[in-house]
């Protein structure tokens, strides 16, 4: 059984890795979007350090859901996709395992870079590892939810902008206790926990939702 | 300068196998110099302290990162303009060295400026613009790595590095002004003391150093880069030649 | 060579680019070192640059 | 209106006398297939059965359905209406996860090596067991030596030229056994001597008791073949509720 589930793991992580793969991309888009918003808000340090985790979290948001597009895409191109849903694998798990190869491809770097970008946003180390946690706890949900996106779009050619219009209101809970967690941390109106556990249940939902709705709306995109 | 005669990349090898040794021996002599000056011989500041020596790293350093973005430009126009086999070749082994004096810069600031404001990172002018400079460096990079073919990966980094040297001055003015609005004046200024000289001379020997070790590392990138490319073309003759010992079962491919 | 009070600081400094530095000089090595295997590997299976259209001239 | 040709089965031409023991008969047996495509009725009431060893060539004018029909059959394209069964196959699996499906594109990786693309597939395609097909499976490298690209197998397949990806993809077929291939077009982007290997191949599927489904131009000298010809019909024929769609 994990025969095959860990060779297509590691083929889909090569292929992010190697010359034309996305890996590295997404922590980029994320450095640039994290970046960019102090010049727009301007360089007060207070005001940066207050909404740090948010700006974080977005950013982390619209990286991972840009880099998914071609989870599914570069598949279906060259006829990868035909022959997966011929190979008599369950495609709820073939799903998941790439969305599991995606996100560590893309979306464990913005984790471990999160930490960097929090110097940026003047964050107290405190508020530095809630953020990371929350992330680390929150981003699968976010790859997971996309991939639904991914396989909605995959037979449009230009579905990258349509998958995050798509996807962008399924994700809200997930952005809300996922900044709530890591602000609760640094005010903490409300214990760290709470908020925390309810995004690890969220992304436990997405888990299991992402999957089987990708699965489908795949089975429908083949003809 | 002669050195963009060595067109044909053969020659251009032989060339880096002559002069490499003295520049990197070249290279170590102004390192040993430099850092004995600037611990040794150059004096405490007034106001920082000690701290001041970690300016005979950061500026070098900055300077590095805009010399070898200027590198890059003339080598992208080598490449646009007077078709040079090498440019592209020179172009894409500079940026990661570019890339990593850059990140020596912010490091090195970052870490100066602890000392002097309390935060490690503050949105000062100069330090926002060699923010953005690396990112786009790496996004430059990351073009490189996302083109198969290098050729056609050459040409289009050689534009966005001309555009990205075109806004430079801009993203420098930009910056400067946006700063200057936000930022009440009590920053201390960044450049530190009037330049004495006895903590002039090891800044500049310090720059030389960096200099040697950027041409060194240079001429070694584009090395491997040319190798690589061999490796490359060889591959792609491998492909297509019809393997003498293809099994006996199946006749000859005439590909 | 007493380094005063942030000497934490200036050596940190110093430490992250001798590390830099010497990462760029590894990255360099390690390549050649790859591309020059590449190239053997390839040798020993016949294909030599004689006929290699890139840039090399008859003589060198 | 829209065509839905209907078919008409010739005998098979040229029945090879050997019968060999093969493990319990397998059947393809498809019954008035019925598809629809972007509003358009494509073909219906399209049934034919097909015996183990034997090779059904679907012929027709371009366009007429040939591709919609091996899709079908890869399930890869919902059945409007009637039913596809291999009779003798495995029973907990669909007929389309013991098929294999070479299309017109290659399903190849360029930024993986050759051998990389190979394995993949055999471990990632569920093999029929031996009980129910006793195909012949070949090793990687041994499928790409058979087929002569075997000196690129730790090259990136981007290197490959269009033959040679058109040869790793008809590897795929070797390395895992699967009792009924689906073949569309197969002869093409391939010169004379790669059409001969690719006959030898499918006669030794044959032989060993597979099942073929391909729609080609050229005429395949297949050991046994049976002709499936789709064409358009006259409007007579066309059932009266059909009007109304």
């Amino acid at each position: 059984m994990t025969g095959w589930a860990l060779d297509l793991f590691q083929r889909d992580l090569k292929l992010s890795v190697r010359i034309g793969g996305s890996a590295l991309v997404g922590v980029l888009f994320f450095l640039a979007v994290v970046t960019v918003i102090p010049f727009g808000v301007g360089p007060d340090l207070n005001l940066l350090a207050r909404i740090g985790p948010a700006i974080l979290w977005i950013g982390a948001l619209l990286a991972t859901l840009l880099g998914l597009d071609r989870v599914f895409q570069a598949d279906r191109e060259d006829g990868t996709l035909d022959l997966m849903l011929m190979a008599g694998r369950p495609l709820e798990l073939v799903v998941l395992i790439k969305c599991l190869a995606h996100w560590v491809a893309t979306g464990l770097p913005l984790v471990i870079a999160a930490p960097l970008l929090a110097i940026f946003l003047n964050l107290e180390p405190l508020a530095m590892g809630a953020v990371t946690l929350t992330l680390l706890a929150g981003t699968p949900a976010l790859t997971l939810i996309g991939a639904i996106g991914a396989s909605l779009t995959v037979s449009l050619r230009r579905g990258g902008l349509l998958l995050a219009v798509l996807v962008v209101p399924l994700a809200i809970p997930v952005l809300i206790f996922g900044v709530s967690a890591a602000d609760a941390a640094i005010h903490d109106p409300v214990p760290f926990l709470t908020p925390f556990l309810i995004l690890c249940a969220l992304t436990l939902i997405a888990a299991v939702v992402g999957p089987v709705a990708s699965a489908m709306a795949l089975r429908f995109s083949a003809d | 300068m002669a050195f963009w005669d060595y067109a044909n990349p053969t020659r251009f090898l032989r060339l880096v196998h002559v002069v490499l040794p003295w520049l990197t021996g070249l290279c170590v002599l102004a390192f040993a110099a430099g850092l004995y000056m600037s611990f040794f011989t150059a004096p405490e500041d007034y106001q920082q302290g000690d701290t001041v020596r970690i300016m005979y790293i950061h500026v070098p350093a900055a300077w590095l990162c805009m010399m070898c973005y200027t590198v890059m430009s003339i080598s992208s126009i080598g490449t646009l303009v007077w078709k040079h086999p090498l440019a592209d070749v020179s172009a894409k082994s500079a940026a990661p060295i570019g890339a990593a004096f850059t990140f020596m810069a912010l490091v090195t600031g970052s870490l100066w400026g602890k000392p002097m404001w309390g935060t490690y990172w503050v949105w000062d002018a100069r330090l926002t613009s060699v923010l953005v400079l690396l990112i786009m460096y790496l996004g430059l990079m990351t073009l490189w790595r996302t083109m198969e073919d290098p050729i056609k990966a050459g040409k289009a980094a050689a534009v966005l590095t001309l555009v990205g040297a075109l806004n430079l001055p801009i993203i420098k003015f930009s910056v400067d002004w946006w700063n200057t609005l936000h930022q009440p004046a009590s920053v201390v200024r960044m450049d530190g003391p009037t330049i004495h000289p006895d903590i002039l001379w090891p800044l500049l020997v310090m720059a030389i150093a960096f200099t040697l070790l950027f041409f060194v590392l240079h001429l070694m990138a584009m090395r491997n880069e040319i190798l690589r490319r061999r490796v490359r073309a060889l591959r792609l003759r491998a492909a297509s030649a019809s393997h003498p010992g293809a099994a006996a079962a199946t006749a000859q491919p005439a590909e | 060579m007493d380094l005063g009070t942030h000497a934490g600081f200036i050596v940190a400094s110093y430490a992250l680019c001798a590390l830099t530095i010497g990462g760029l000089i590894a990255w360099v090595r390690l390549d050649k070192a790859n591309q020059e295997r590449d190239l053997k590997e390839l040798a020993d299976q016949g294909i030599s640059r004689a006929a290699s259209g890139f840039g090399s001239t008859r003589k060198s | 209106m829209e065509n839905c040709p209907c078919i008409e089965a010739a005998g098979p031409i040229n029945k090879t006398s050997f019968i060999l023991a093969w493990s319990p008969v397998l059947k393809l047996i498809a019954e008035n297939l019925t598809i629809d495509r972007g509003g358009r009725r494509v073909f219906q009431d399209l049934s034919f059965t097909l015996d183990q060893g034997t090779a059904l060539v679907v012929t027709g004018a371009n366009g007429i359905g040939k591709s919609s029909l091996l899709r079908t059959l890869a399930g890869l394209v919902s059945l409007a209406g009637g039913d596809i069964r291999l009779e003798g196959g495995q029973a907990d699996r669909l007929p389309f996860e013991q098929t294999h499906y070479f299309g017109h594109q290659d399903a190849v990786k360029p930024a993986l090596s050759v051998l990389e693309n190979l394995t993949f597939w055999r471990s990632f395609s569920a093999a029929t067991p031996a009980d129910v097909f006793a195909g012949k499976t070949v090793a990687p490298l041994e499928a790409l030596e058979l087929l002569g690209i075997a000196h690129t197998a730790h090259l990136p397949a981007a290197y490959l030229s269009a033959g040679q990806k058109r040869r790793l993809s008809l590897s795929r077929l070797l390395v895992t056994p699967r009792p009924i291939w689906l073949m569309d077009e197969p002869t093409s982007a391939l010169d004379k001597a790669s059409e001969k290997q690719l006959l030898d191949l499918m006669n030794g599927h044959l032989a060993s008791g597979g099942l073929i489904v391909t729609a080609t131009h050229t005429d395949l000298a297949l050991d046994t073949t049976s002709i499936l010809h789709m064409r358009t019909p006259d409007p007579s024929e066309i059932a009266p509720q059909e009007m109304l769609s």
